[in-house]
């Protein structure tokens, strides 16, 4: 299989990683719902994940270094999705609500 | 041992005994102590007078340490004695031993006895230091010393608190004046690096300075002057200064202390010759103040405060003659002048002592039945002081006139008026004292009793000493030869006197005006108040008159121009100022941090989502700087 | 290496240990244990022994790189410091009759991820250490779990830890397209020879400003200190602790050792950092001046905290500096450690009352327990840089050693010291007032942990030579 | 180090040993200074001093650059003597009744360590960390001990916080001048070693002109001065007026002026005039004052103007007057407060509730006498020959700053009176009952006994301390040079 | 239409369907259609992967991503009875501050490319993303990060428990889900 580069600038990758991860943080400054501004994050972080692929494709480094970065990232994911869903568990189960804009007891 | 050092140690040791121990002693010990400390120092004075005498030229020093030693300036605490200091120091010494012997009967039932022996040996050693010192710093220290003497005495009695303000302000008002003083005396140092007599007329006399420098040295000096001796408009503290003890009145505030201020002239008359504008100056002062302390007195009814006023009137006189340059005619009347006064002064407080502490003229009357040795000895005081011929007082003011009349004619007319105003001012006080009947209700005239043994002798020796005061210093006309005075000092001052340019057919004019003047208030006085039995009162004080019987209101001039700003500034800055201008300037960032930091709570309003957002805009803010930058 | 393997095993331990235990019970023997670890790195990092060739076949470096992970004489001073601080905050914390001692466990995870921090030389184990340190942290600030403050502070804490993070690794992969590399050292190679030509690749620049963007919100710089007052605030209080000491040195540790790489590009990043440390400073002081509750209050002065810290990188500095900052890590853990120490046990003694997080919990604190209010009175004045202690001497180093790079910056940051005063010494106010004066209920109990640490606060306060000639060289 | 060392260790002795025995230790301690002084650093060798600054004792402090160095000479060892001397009065000052006298007692004698360590440094960084040691335990007595009741806090942090933003600008300049050495020092004489520029020794100078301007304090800065004063107990307003204003002097004429000589030409009218208008508006405000204690402070302002415009003057006159007038306020305004603090015991020290005293206490009304002529600056006391020399070198300076720092001695001499009659003299108010102390007569006699030595033989004391003003004469006329 | 001559179709078409999905993820009020176009934009990156030569990545993409979290996403959310638009909508205000913050954030990112220069350092592009190459790093070069995160995996299995474990005087989660 030959590289998508022969015919594509990785500036194009980069460009759709920026948007990915604007959409995604976009959606982290408008959503509301603590699952959904989860998700968002996730988003982000598939952006990045594309990213360091195309990185890595495109200077065809050896050592994949991108593509390891990427598992770090999704084993970093996995457990922040856990350890996330279940803050966000433990909130619902005292407020019911997994709408964020409603935490603003704590401030100055 | 050094006599200058046993003349100003003893009345120290004076003060160091009373003043630690008084309160053990017995009051005869006490008393005799004080006495004999300045009797001694007197028979000391004395015994060096035949030194002086033998020698045109001698001076006896005494080094005691340096006081000061910085950038080139060494001041030393050295004294000397020359003509002009051991003049004064016999006067100060004697006149201070009369008053010593008095105030122990005087004093006898205060219970601050002891005390009151302590302050007055603790002023008569500084006013030795002050006139004793070779330099200007030893004056200084006299000078405020006898400051800060006659603020105790003036609050000796301290539980009434107007005669403690009445200290504070003499105080306070000489500190005025020590002012202007210190500063001349920096002036001085600035111009010729010393401030030995010596160093400085030296200096004078090599040209160190100039003519516009001298004169503000020597206005600096005047203001001193001014304030010591109660001239305008340093004056109003010496009326109040009567609050004192009598025997204080008559020994700091007539006799010694004031003519400090003409010491000090006469010690630096080198430069008051070179600064002819200083001399007009003084001329003028002192002419407006004896007429306008002579017109106050004309209306006061208080005995001391009469006395005050003339005092601060003569003390014109004789800035006058200094004004005209006339040096030893100014110390020929603060000599007879000390004589008189302190006679005055005594024989008042004999008066008052006799009458019970009254003090006002109008509550006395026909008291010359009851106190003749005080009526008599009173009554030459009086003469001397009006000029009655060839008592002390008529030759050392006619003098004065002489030389004023030489100097400036305008000024003689108005001086000749002042010695009227004088003779008026005496007589209206020793008439409605002494003659007339006796008006006070509350006290029973039979009950009014001459003064003790003890205060009648000083007055005796006074009175004989007004009589033939005038022998010190006769005039030319009469002996054909100079005074006795006048030869004295010729060694020390360094400027010769003027000669007579007038004959001698005008001074006889100016001796029968004097006498004309005399002969007039005495008559105008007899008829008002001996024949028409007049008796001031209150009623009285209308238009110029009112003015005068009020002081002029000057005292309220210098509450309302002076003291009340003063107060008044102090309360802005005080209460005002302090808390709205300074307190915000130190602490005032204070509550503007306080209110920046509430502002936090606007962003910080626990809201995540605006969190995030700011988050992003700072993140955004970062690139932008990182990339347009 | 040694001190992370006994943190980890501890953790491992007490986690098994301890599953039907009261916490309590564990609590002396993982300060014991971590006093171990940690005195083992500093012996280690005096140079007196070495333990390293134990772990050489885990941490030595591939084909001719340099280790990931890597703990040289300055790191392991660091890690020391850090291990001991940590010791000392779990031995402060209340005793509680909770059973299970995951808690303290995930603490000491958390603490496993500081020390990679500290260690890391490569951007994936910095990514990695910075999740292991923070993971458990959104664990433990929600860990009362009926408290709805300490919910909020979990959830704000997580959602703004994880976006931090995206953009963390946005950073990374651009620094990744620039340069091929994650090795700090070899990321410098790349952009020096790129300088070398007069280019400095814009991809790279901003993948270092979003590396560093993640790395300032460690730290809790502003802008990104939104999160620290709320979450210091809701999580429980030795979280909280733990939370100000341990996450900003070890973020800032690995921020310093991150740029380190970079010093030659000083002017800039100094022109962003520069003003975000002026603007840490005076909103932090600022900021804490107007707080109504302690722990909101130490929670700013961590803040103004983070901007002194910020400090030390904007001047030249090499590793013969570090110690600075092995320093002023001291001062800060030590200080602040007590603080919160006191605010804990004076909040749970007074919280009958209505307000039991304001100042006024000291009332009277110098009438009740002279001898507590005394140390007290040494851990707040060496936070405030008084001279005779230890926060004083980390400050003076600070400020003459960021005097090198900015002299508005040094003014600044003496003016939030003066700033800073007025806040240090509110508590004075309720604990030596007269007001408050009981005599009935005295006593004169004493923390012996707390009073050795403000022994060591004056000690080394006096005598920093020991620091300077002994520990720290 | 026995003069930092001995204080701190007397400190603990003190807080062991309790309220009785504390003053005890005070004095031992001061006796023991004292006599250290006497015996290691003979008078004799003071005045014929050649070297300038001798280093007696060197020890490593933070690096191998940075010492705790501690030198002496006259006015180090006359400001010592001053510390050391006045130390066992302030402590004498508290009743034995007192509760917490012990632990004022330590608090104290933990600000002597600070501040003798201040007279002796002879390194930047030990002249600063001093310089807040001293601070500290001045302000924990204010605190702890002041009489404001529940406004204390904010005035003590407001003195403390103002005080420490002012060293904060000494720190600076100090860091400053360290980065311009090569050795990367902050000892004395490398400082001084150094050449600046006009900007750099502006900002130097400015840094220390904080610190010392709001010590001292000049006009402006003086916001905390009065409260703090007011307010604190007896013991801390002796140390806060009598000691810790020396400080700011000291560092003027040790520090200041020597390291910043290049642009002193540029300051000078400016911090003359701020000394005069603070010489005036403290005399003009205390004139009217009615709490006792604020009038001091107030006529300490005044004071401390004076002697700073005479150091200001750069003028050996100046600086002698000056040096002369920090002990002799030192011991006038530690007489008078001590007068104040035996004077509310009696019946309060509100101006209008006090009257006729000197009734009751004779002997009293006349060594409070002292202290006021004293501070009044009558001749033959020794308040005269420094305020002579001060405003003869402000007279040279500038004629008509002259006149305007001479209306001090109206000034003074106005509210000074009026402070006294209004206690002493006058109708007898309230009833005072109470003796005064035995142990309260001995401060009083010995202070008393000083204001009239040095009025009378002040330059045996110029005499110290002249080698050392000559040297730093000499270093700021260096310094100068420099620049043009 | 000269840009799209040169890039690939695939390229531009899966582009396409991810940007789509995600602004769908963004969008939707229900959470659950949020999840399943989160999934499929999980799937479009999978092919992304594929393209770029990463097939195992794009694999445990599959995997991990779509495969483990979206299913954990989902059943929390219906765990929760979120699974309906219950999410008020914000104000146009903060839509627009979104969009402006997103939308500043990606110009200012894409703008920084205009200049961008990228090392390049050819390798044999076609093996490297397989599962042999990327085992022999991961055991090699990244085996300290690789055992270190199990210390983040039990972590965080320690912390999901503790969250989650139910404390004695807690509610129930059961009669909460009831409401």
């Amino acid at each position: 299989m030959l590289s998508i580069f022969q015919n594509l600038d990785i500036s194009h990758y980069i460009y759709l990683s920026c948007v990915l991860f604007s959409i995604g943080l976009f959606g982290v400054l408008f959503r509301r719902n603590a699952i959904v501004l989860l998700m968002c994050i996730e988003l982000m972080l598939n952006a990045v994940n594309l990213l360091l692929a195309a990185f890595t494709e495109y200077m065809g480094d050896p050592n994949a270094n991108g593509q390891m970065f990427v598992f770090f990232i999704m084993v970093v994911a996995a457990a922040e999705a856990a350890v996330g869903l279940a803050i966000i568990v433990m909130v619902y189960r005292n407020t019911r609500k997994t709408d964020v804009s409603f935490l603003d007891s704590l401030k100055d | 041992m050094n006599s200058i050092a046993l003349i100003l140690g003893l009345p120290l040791i004076g003060f160091i005994i009373n003043g630690v121990i008084g309160k053990q002693l017995p009051k005869i010990v006490s008393g005799l102590l004080g006495i004999s400390t300045i009797l001694i120092a007197f028979i000391l004075t004395a015994s060096k007078l035949s030194q002086f005498v033998s020698n045109e030229s001698f001076s006896e020093s005494l080094k005691l340490f340096t006081f000061l030693n910085v950038d080139n300036l060494v001041l030393e605490a050295s004294f000397k004695f020359d003509r002009l200091s051991i003049w004064m120091t016999m006067i100060i010494t004697g006149i201070g031993t009369l008053i010593h012997v008095y105030s122990m009967a005087y004093m006898w039932n205060d219970e601050g006895f002891h005390k009151f022996f302590s302050y007055l040996n603790f002023f008569v050693f500084n006013m030795l230091m002050l006139v004793l010192g070779s330099n200007f710093l030893m004056l200084f220290f006299g000078w405020e010393g006898v400051g800060l003497c006659s603020y105790l005495l003036i609050g000796f009695w301290y539980s009434r608190p107007e005669y403690g303000k009445a200290a504070r302000k003499a105080f306070i008002m000489n500190r005025i004046g020590d002012l202007g003083l210190l500063l001349g005396m920096f002036l001085l140092i600035h111009q010729f690096g010393t401030l030995d007599y010596d160093g400085v007329i030296e200096g004078i006399s090599q040209g160190k300075t100039s003519a516009g420098m001298l004169t503000a040295i020597s206005m600096l000096l005047f203001v001193g002057a001014m304030g010591k001796s109660a001239q305008i408009p340093l004056y109003t503290w010496l009326p109040d200064a009567m609050a004192g003890p009598t025997p204080v009145s008559a020994l700091i505030h007539a006799a010694t202390m004031v003519t400090a201020g003409i010491y000090l002239i006469v010690r630096t008359q080198v430069l008051f010759e070179m600064a002819p504008f200083t001399s007009e100056f003084i001329f003028w002062i002192g002419l407006s103040t004896s007429i306008l302390a002579a017109l106050i007195g004309l209306k006061q009814n208080d005995i001391k405060k009469v006395l005050a006023y003339s005092t601060v009137s003569q003390l014109g006189f004789m800035f006058v003659a200094l004004g005209c340059g006339a040096y030893t005619t100014a110390m020929f009347h603060l000599t007879t002048h000390a004589f008189f006064k302190a006679l005055l002064f005594l024989g008042a407080g004999s008066v008052i002592h006799g009458v019970h502490h009254e003090q006002d003229i109008r509550l006395m009357g026909g008291l010359k039945s009851k106190m003749p040795i005080t009526y008599i000895t009173f009554l030459i005081g009086t003469l001397a002081i009006t000029g009655f011929p060839f008592l002390s007082g008529f030759f050392s003011k006619d003098e004065i006139l002489t030389h004023v009349f030489e100097h400036n004619k305008i000024g003689y007319g108005l001086m000749v008026f002042s010695a009227l105003l004088t003779g008026i001012y005496m007589f209206r006080m020793f008439f409605v004292t002494f003659h007339g009947s006796y008006r006070n209700t509350h006290f029973s005239f039979d009950k009014v009793h001459e003064s003790p043994m003890g205060m009648t002798l000083p007055l005796i020796v006074l009175a004989v000493l007004s009589l033939i005061g005038g022998a010190l210093n006769l005039p030319e006309y009469l002996t054909h030869q100079s005074g006795i005075l006048a030869n004295w000092l010729k060694p020390i001052l360094t400027i010769e006197e003027t000669k007579h340019a007038i004959s001698h057919s005008t001074e006889y004019i100016l001796i029968g005006v004097a006498i004309l003047v005399f002969v007039t208030a005495l008559l105008f006085t007899r008829s008002k108040y001996v024949s028409n039995h007049h008796v001031p009162k209150d009623e009285e004080s209308t238009g110029v008159q009112g003015y005068m019987e009020n002081k002029f209101y000057v005292d309220e001039l210098y509450n309302t121009i002076f003291v009340k700003p003063l107060e008044g500034l102090s309360d802005i800055l005080g209460n005002f100022f302090e808390s709205k201008v300074i307190s915000p300037l130190s602490f005032g960032i204070n509550s503007v941090l306080t209110k920046v930091g509430k502002l936090n709570r606007y962003i910080q309003d626990g809201n995540i989502e605006k969190y995030l957002l700011y988050m992003v805009i700072g993140v955004v803010i970062l690139i932008g700087i990182n990339l347009f930058i | 290496m040694i001190a992370l393997l006994v943190t980890f095993l501890t953790a491992v331990f007490i986690l098994f240990a301890g599953i039907q235990k009261q916490e309590s019970q564990f609590k002396n023997i993982t300060f014991l244990l971590l006093l171990f670890g940690g005195s083992l790195a500093l012996i280690e990092s005096q140079g007196i022994i070495n333990l390293e060739p134990f772990f050489g076949k885990i941490l030595e470096g591939y084909m001719g790189k340099e280790p990931m992970l890597e703990f040289g004489l300055f790191r392991l001073m660091a890690v020391a410091i850090i291990t001991l601080i940590a010791a000392f905050i779990i031995a402060l914390m209340p005793a509680t009759n909770r059973k299970g001692s995951d808690i303290l466990a995930l603490m000491l995870f958390s603490l496993c991820g500081a020390q990679m921090m500290i260690g890391s030389n490569h951007l994936v184990m910095l990514f990695l250490g910075i999740e292991i340190l923070s993971i458990p942290l959104y664990v433990l600030s929600g860990s009362d779990k009926e408290n709805l403050f300490s919910n909020e502070s979990a959830i704000k804490y997580f959602i703004m830890g994880s976006f931090s993070t995206a953009i963390l690794l946005l950073g990374s992969a651009f620094i990744y397209g620039g340069t091929g590399t994650f090795y700090f050292s070899d990321i410098n190679v790349k952009l020096s020879f790129a300088a070398h030509f007069g280019e400095f690749p814009i991809l790279i620049k901003l993948g270092l400003v979003l590396t560093l963007v993640g790395l300032l919100f460690k730290i809790s710089a502003v802008p990104f200190h939104f999160w620290s007052p709320d979450v210091y605030e809701g999580a429980p209080n030795r979280v909280a602790s733990f939370m100000a000491i341990i996450v900003k040195i070890a973020g800032f540790i690995a921020l310093a050792q991150f740029i380190q790489n970079f010093s030659w590009m000083q002017g800039w990043y100094n022109q962003f950092l520069i003003p975000i440390s002026m603007i840490t400073i005076l909103l932090g002081n600022i900021a804490a001046l107007v707080q109504k509750t302690v722990k909101r209050t130490l929670a700013y002065s961590s803040i103004s905290h983070a901007g002194y810290l910020l400090m030390f990188v904007i001047a030249p500095f090499g590793t013969a500096n570090m110690w600075i900052i092995g320093t002023y890590a001291l001062a800060y853990g030590l200080g602040t450690s007590l603080l919160f120490y006191f605010m804990d046990k004076y909040s749970l003694e007074s919280q009958t009352s209505e307000t039991s997080k304001g100042f006024d919990i000291f009332n009277g604190m110098f009438y009740k327990n002279k001898r507590e209010s005394i140390i007290f009175t040494v851990a707040i004045l060496s936070v405030a840089g008084i001279p005779s202690t230890i926060g004083f001497v980390a400050k003076f180093h600070l400020f003459r050693h960021s005097f090198e790079g900015s002299t508005l910056l040094t003014i600044v940051a003496l003016i939030g010291s003066a700033i800073s005063i007025a806040y240090y010494f509110k508590p004075f106010k309720n604990i030596y007032s007269s007001e408050f004066s009981v005599e009935s209920t005295t006593s004169n109990s004493i923390n012996w942990i707390a009073l050795f640490m403000s022994i060591v606060i004056i000690a080394l306060g006096f005598a920093p030579m020991f620091l300077t000639h002994g520990l720290l060289q | 180090m026995e003069f930092i060392l001995g204080p701190i260790l007397a400190a603990f002795i003190a807080r062991l040993l309790g309220n009785k025995l504390t003053v005890a230790v005070a004095g031992l301690l001061s006796l023991t200074g004292i006599a250290i002084l006497f015996v290691n650093y003979p008078v004799t060798s003071l005045i014929n001093y050649q070297e300038s600054w001798k280093t007696i004792q060197d020890y490593p402090w933070l690096d191998s650059t940075i010492h705790f160095t501690f030198g002496m000479d006259g006015l180090t060892w006359i400001l010592l003597l001053l510390t050391n001397g006045l130390m066992p009065f302030i402590v004498l000052s508290m009743k034995s009744e007192l509760p917490n006298r012990h632990q004022i007692t330590m608090l104290a004698l933990l600000m002597q360590a600070g501040l003798n360590g201040v007279f002796m440094s002879k390194d930047g960084l030990s002249f600063y960390i001093f310089w807040e040691l001293a601070l500290i335990p001045i302000y924990f007595i204010t605190l702890l001990y002041s009489e404001s009741g529940k406004d204390n806090f904010k005035h003590t942090i407001r003195f403390f916080i103002y005080t420490f933003l002012g060293s904060l600008g000494m720190l600076f300049s100090l860091i400053y001048l360290n980065s311009l050495t090569e050795s990367g020092s902050f000892a004395y004489k490398e400082l001084l070693k150094l050449n600046l520029t006009y900007q750099q020794s502006i900002g130097v100078s400015i840094g220390f002109l904080l610190a010392f301007a709001v010590k001292i304090p000049l006009f402006p800065f003086h916001g905390w001065q009065a409260n703090t004063y007011t307010f604190a107990p007896a013991a801390g307003s002796m140390l806060l007026s009598g000691i810790m204003l020396k400080m700011g002097l000291y560092g003027v004429l040790r520090w200041f002026l020597p390291l910043c000589g290049e642009t002193l030409d540029v300051f000078q009218p400016y911090l003359i005039t701020l000394s005069i208008i603070g010489i005036i508006y403290g005399g003009i405000i205390a004139i009217r004052q009615n709490d006792m204690k604020r009038l001091v402070a107030y006529s300490s302002l005044s004071h401390v103007g004076l002697i700073a415009a005479g150091f200001f003057t750069l003028s050996s006159t100046g600086f002698s007057g000056g040096v002369l007038q920090m002990i002799v306020h030192g011991i006038n305004v530690v007489g008078l407060f001590y007068s104040i603090e035996i004077i509310q015991q009696l019946s309060g020290r509100n101006l209008n509730n006090l009257g006729g005293l000197a009734k009751k206490y004779p002997v009293f009304a006349v060594i409070f006498f002292f202290f006021v002529i004293g501070t009044a600056a009558a001749p033959l006391t020794n308040g005269f020959p420094g305020e002579f020399m001060l405003l003869k070198s402000v007279f040279s300076y500038h004629s008509i700053s002259g006149i305007f720092a001479g209306l001090t001695i109206i000034l003074c001499a106005v509210y000074m009176l009026r402070m006294y009659q209004f206690s002493m003299l006058g109708v007898e108010k309230g009833n005072a009952e109470q003796k005064i102390e035995l142990l309260q007569w001995f401060p009083l006699a010995v202070l008393s006994i000083f204001v009239i030595v040095l009025g009378i033989f002040p330059q045996y004391f110029l005499d110290i301390v002249k080698p050392s003003l000559d040297q730093i004469m000499l270093e700021i006329s260096n310094a100068k040079g420099v620049l043009s | 239409m000269s840009l799209f001559q040169n890039l690939p179709i695939a390229f531009l078409i899966l582009s396409f369907i991810t940007i789509l999905c995600a602004l769908y993820v963004v969008t939707s009020k229900n959470p659950v259609h949020s999840v399943l176009a989160l999934i499929l934009t999980f799937f479009s990156i999978s092919a992304h992967y594929v393209l770029l030569n990463a097939q195992f990545l794009a694999i445990v993409n599959l995997m991990v991503y779509a495969g483990a979290i979206m299913v954990l996403f989902l059943f929390v959310l219906m765990l929760l009875n979120l699974n309906k638009e219950s999410e008020p909508i914000k104000s146009n205000l903060w839509a627009i501050a979104a969009s402006i913050s997103a939308g500043l954030m990606l110009v200012v990112i894409t703008a920084s490319f205009q200049k961008a220069g990228i090392a390049i350092m050819k390798g044999n592009t076609e093996e490297i993303g397989l599962v042999k190459n990327l085992g022999r790093v991961l055991m090699t070069e990244y085996l300290v990060p690789f055992e270190l995160s199990g210390i983040l995996f039990i972590a965080a299995m320690v912390g999901a428990v503790l969250l989650g474990k139910k404390e004695k005087n807690s509610e129930e989660l059961v009669n909460l889900n009831n409401s």
